[in-house]
């Protein structure tokens, strides 16, 4: 069976009918979600920045805390890794990377750095990079 | 002696020499094509040359019974094509794919999007044309899906539907995706005017962390929900996305767009271009096969660029028709085109970026035309 | 006419959308609270978020018959899950955490072993909760696992014995895991004397290369010959961490930790999300395996706890007995959690170096414990 | 309490401790050389590392039933093991080969291809040895490949022809691959005189990219319509190497070469190990495949040295004769074994790079080998 | 069975001959191949530089355009790429390339940089970097 | 059967004890052999040392040769490579690396090298870099 028949025997005109519709219908829904998911989370963002702005209104009490001699040199190395895996990130895997990376002493390094405040606890069990310590790499 | 001459010819009888005939040499002529193309072209070299040297392998013309052959079941070739005929290998591929794409124009402009579906008009116009030529639903659904201009889409939907016309499609479906440069500017030019052409388009908004974020699940549970049957190849692509988005597992982003995808590549290039061996590729059947294919690459540009067309009918600020042929997804070749015959017309005029919306939302728009094609197949 | 009608509406019948009751929007609810979970607190997001998004691809309400759902014979999904049924996927990933562990701190001070041994009281007061809860003896094994803190050891086991809970025990596991810093801080802190988180551990010794080259050769042979069935997990976490330690098979374990574990972890990830088939997983049992894990994860944590200050009875040089609680494994969560609390009370006190021994050998526990209900149950 | 002592007991009467015999000691002690040379002695490290470790894992005595061996069923080291039996792994390994070597020399130089050839002599005496000795044909042929001097080539040709053998014919290949620096010199210095030692070698041209791409295709289309047998490593040997040096798929031939060839090697190795498990490997068929071993590797170095010799009679520009031991491919072992033995002559004689050519062309000569007693084999 | 019998039971000696001979032919056939690749590439070769050289002889126009000051910094970044990914490039790839890389505005710079003829097109939907521009990185 | 009646019947009591016991036996013993490892190896480790520096003690001929200035070039490049790989190292591997990074010429800059002796055989097959050749990277 070949030519007009062949569709029609085969229900040809209505799948390719209702194809391309679903496809139209699928790609369309989509569209709006994404125009709307813009703007809700533009109307949400807007809150937050309100909130943000407010905090940034607060003086930062100092920038640029000097770190002792001895560990200026080993938190240039970590401020490179830390600023490679990202913030907040974790201890273990920050002692792990330093390993690899053939840090000195990695260990008792990361221990002054948090000693001297260099590198906080974020409360929620991951650190941070103190920004009162600007690293110039 | 007598002995040593018999073994001797035995082993001449099974040589590739003595066995080759017209049907090989024609395919092995193919397969170098399609390296040549792939290298010293550098169309799509990523998938020419692996399925060029594919052809290759498949059309030595062996002896029966050791196991070297594709179709035989214990060779190592039929084990790695497996991977094609259960489907695994196409899913596996857009996971990567999704890990390496930005959606972010997309994002910025979802208007573009709808050039991405008006594409898809080749795969359902070219069933019909399939099975006006006499194939059966199954295979005209295969055969629509070329269409789509998107290899693992073709690859996967065959491999369910109609697994003995693979070679054909899937080289039908890479000879004209390569062939983009050629197809597409005679009919972009001939469908929109200069005017039309010179059209600007505006810079695309920044798109939020969190919108890329969200868009993944958000896409595929909307796109998932009303087709099911994209399940395994949308699954994975939004999956792969959601890896590169989220910030957080950038590790196994990195492993889907590099080893995984890269690995699967080799394997699927090289299987199914193996298993156009002759006796199963030089038949009527394929020369539809590629007629149509042309046809459906044809339909598809001009259906996107027509539909921008309508669209600018309704709206202020006009979209660049050219946008259309982008639609038809052969990411990111189709979006060359555009930005390429774009930019001959004014060579200040940047669409490629532009042209990357509806080129990715072809992608989605082919893998929901396959999944619709298959559950209308499995009735 | 009446037939597109027709054909519409049979296919809007089959989309997700029709067919989506309310289990399906209770998984998939799970499913986004995991990738939440996992992108926004960065809990275990290399799992978490597979899993999660695998949640989705298995709520997805399928029609039978095309393959599509995980359980459906010829599926890409099922395809894929072999490697969680057939118990290859675990062992992979053994072989990468031991191409990427250093033992260095459990080899310096071997006493923190035991506390890694303690912490496996979990597992096998779990597995008789869970028999007095009514469950057939293989599943309670499984059950008990869960205790054991390890997510490829938990899903090892359970393949073997009981594959129709892979799905609520990997998810009961991970949930825990990524809850470790909510379970373990009440417990560590009831069960301890300000005192005795102020313990200071002195600084590890330095540990010789050769020391770390026959570690994994020796602690294999010692292992697997007392459980032989720890082979599977145990011989691949050993052979990994040869490969790292030896020097001069880098490639083999660059490639081990990271195409190898990052390939697999995705692919475990989505499949054991996508098992959890809202049919399959919303059951009575699910819910007693839950309230079970949380009881494992539990006393697990006090059962180092205790152990600690039971060896510091015998000890001169104390032992600071929040190190029990990184006996769980976890890695390197727990670790984390012990460095954390023991940080709350004296804020220059880093026992997280320590933390790890007992992890680690958490890890290589928890193996065994594996290993040895599985022989038990298989009599 | 009875109750408990008896479990005890069981549980103890089935530790590998209590079934260890000394079969499965010898078996540990060959393991522990092979990790011990390796390491200690960098032969080969990729290879015997994960061999040795997986001899250790394979011998391990375990209770039957649960699926721990190689040889049952349903265990992790059977399914990884199906790559070797299915043939799969040798052809990828081949693939990463392909990725990663420059056949420069030998395109410079095609005269020092035959070096490659007449090595090959050890694979057919070798056969003829195991005939005499007893061998049915089939386990003959399996042996002779040993003199092939290519670990995935023997394992291939194995696991088709006599898949019991695999383990023996596997170390003893890899073995004498790794003694090469032993046994190779005294055969070489044996058949030279010092004269033909000092000979010097022209630096080789330059060659052009062009060639470089062409030859894989050409070297493919002639290689395997002469050996269609030869079709799965040799075409992935070529096909890697066209992904190396057409310019445009570098990312698939990092693929090949990195995670591809990584992850199989290790699974390979590591599988092939274990089934030498010790009642199929401790037997009177092992002692005669070691001592044909030993033999064909010797046969192999003499033909190749003696065959240069022949050519020098015939041209005007003298090859040195220690190259011919390079024939034997262990690329890239014993192309050092000949830069080694002129250097000790002459220590400003650099014969590395020309040893290059006979290395690699002994790969394709021993494939080609392995197609040839394959075919041979199937009649 | 052993020994010789064994040999001339299985067709052992006829095996081991034609064996070794084919291997032979095949690897002779192969060193011929290649030899002979050599002097027709060569050939070939020799007559395209003949061309070459003809169109070396006409005089390149200048040598080391300057760019504006505005996008130096840009074109540097962008060479640095291009010479990393080899020309010529696809522009999608490399606009890619440049966000993962976290430039600035990658879109309108490449904009300007085609725009100043930094970079061309091959002709074939392909760009190279116009050599006038000789960029020391 | 729930309750301590399926426990019994189950023999849960007895596997429980048995299976916590043998997770104690094998950590312990792991980690007593660990503990003696480390001091068999401290033990052959300290008779080594001795030797050592018998052997320390014997005066190096002289420190720092000066390079040939043609190769000072590449022995840097070399030598880079070489500390990448670890020592001692294989020839064609290093020669491998060297093509890959794009050395110019390099099988006659190894030459160069190993003439001069700043690369040196290990005696097995192997080659080491001579430390009397300290190159500043
Ligand atoms: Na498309
Ligand atoms: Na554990
Ligand atoms: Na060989």
């Amino acid at each position: 069976m070949t030519g007009l028949e062949a569709i029609a025997a085969y229900n040809g005109w209505n799948i390719a009918i209702v194809g391309i519709s679903i496809v139209f219908t699928g790609l369309t829904v989509l569209a709006l979600t994404i125009a709307q998911l813009h703007k809700i989370l533009n109307f949400l963002e807007n809150r937050g920045k309100v909130k943000q702005k407010q905090e940034k209104d607060m003086p930062v009490d100092t920038a640029g805390i000097i770190l002792p001699e001895g560990i200026q040199e080993s938190a240039r190395h970590f401020k490179l890794l830390i600023d490679y895996m990202g913030q907040p990130f974790s201890l273990p895997r920050l002692l792990e990377f330093a390993e690899k990376c053939g840090l000195n002493r990695p260990h008792s390094a990361l221990n002054d750095l948090i000693l001297s405040g260099a590198i906080e606890p974020d409360g929620k069990g991951y650190y941070l990079w103190n920004k009162k310590y600007p690293i110039n790499l | 002696m007598e002995n040593l001459l018999e073994l001797l010819s035995q082993f001449l009888a099974n040589t590739g020499y003595y066995m080759l005939d017209y049907r090989y040499l024609i395919m092995i002529g193919i397969g170098l094509i399609f390296v040549y193309l792939g290298i010293a072209k550098e169309y799509e070299p990523l998938l020419l040359v692996p399925i060029g040297f594919g052809i290759l392998m498949g059309n030595i013309p062996v002896f029966k019974g050791l196991g070297l052959g594709i179709y035989e079941d214990n060779s190592v070739l039929h084990y790695l094509y497996m991977g094609v005929t259960s489907g695994v290998y196409p899913p596996l591929i857009f996971l990567g794919i999704g890990a390496m794409t930005d959606f972010s124009t997309m994002l910025a402009r979802p208007l573009l999007m709808l050039l991405g579906a008006a594409a898809q008009m080749g795969i359902f116009l070219t069933f019909l044309g399939a099975l006006a030529l006499g194939f059966a639903p199954n295979e005209a659904a295969s055969i629509g899906i070329i269409g789509g201009a998107d290899g693992p889409t073709a690859i996967f939907l065959t491999a369910q539907l109609a697994p003995k016309l693979i070679g054909p499609i899937a080289v039908a479906a890479y000879s004209y995706m390569a062939l983009v440069p050629v197809i597409q500017p005679p009919i972009m030019k001939l469908l929109t005017t200069r005017k039309e052409r010179l059209i600007r388009m505006e810079e695309p908004r920044e798109v939020a962390k969190k919108e890329k974020i969200i868009f993944p699940i958000a896409g595929f549970l909307l796109c998932c929900l009303l087709a099911p049957a994209a399940l395994p190849l949308l699954g994975m692509l939004f999956f792969g996305n959601l890896l590169k988005e989220c910030g957080v597992t950038e590790r196994l982003a990195v492993a889907a767009r590099n080893s995984v995808i890269d690995t699967v590549t080799i394997l699927l290039g090289v299987t199914v271009g193996a298993s156009t061996q002759a006796d199963v590729f030089l038949t009527g059947q394929s020369v539809g096969i590629f007629v149509l294919g042309a046809l459906s690459f044809g339909v598809a540009t001009a259906s996107g660029v027509i539909f921008a067309k309508i669209i600018n009918l309704f709206i202020r600020e006009k979209i660049n028709p050219l946008l259309g042929a982008a639609g038809v997804s052969a990411v990111p070749d189709s979006a060359r085109v555009v930005q390429h015959v774009g930019h001959q017309e004014d060579p200040t005029n940047f669409l490629l970026m532009h042209a990357m919306a509806p080129n990715v939302s072809g992608v989605i728009g082919s893998a929901i035309g396959a999944g619709i094609l298959w559950s209308f197949m499995m009735k």
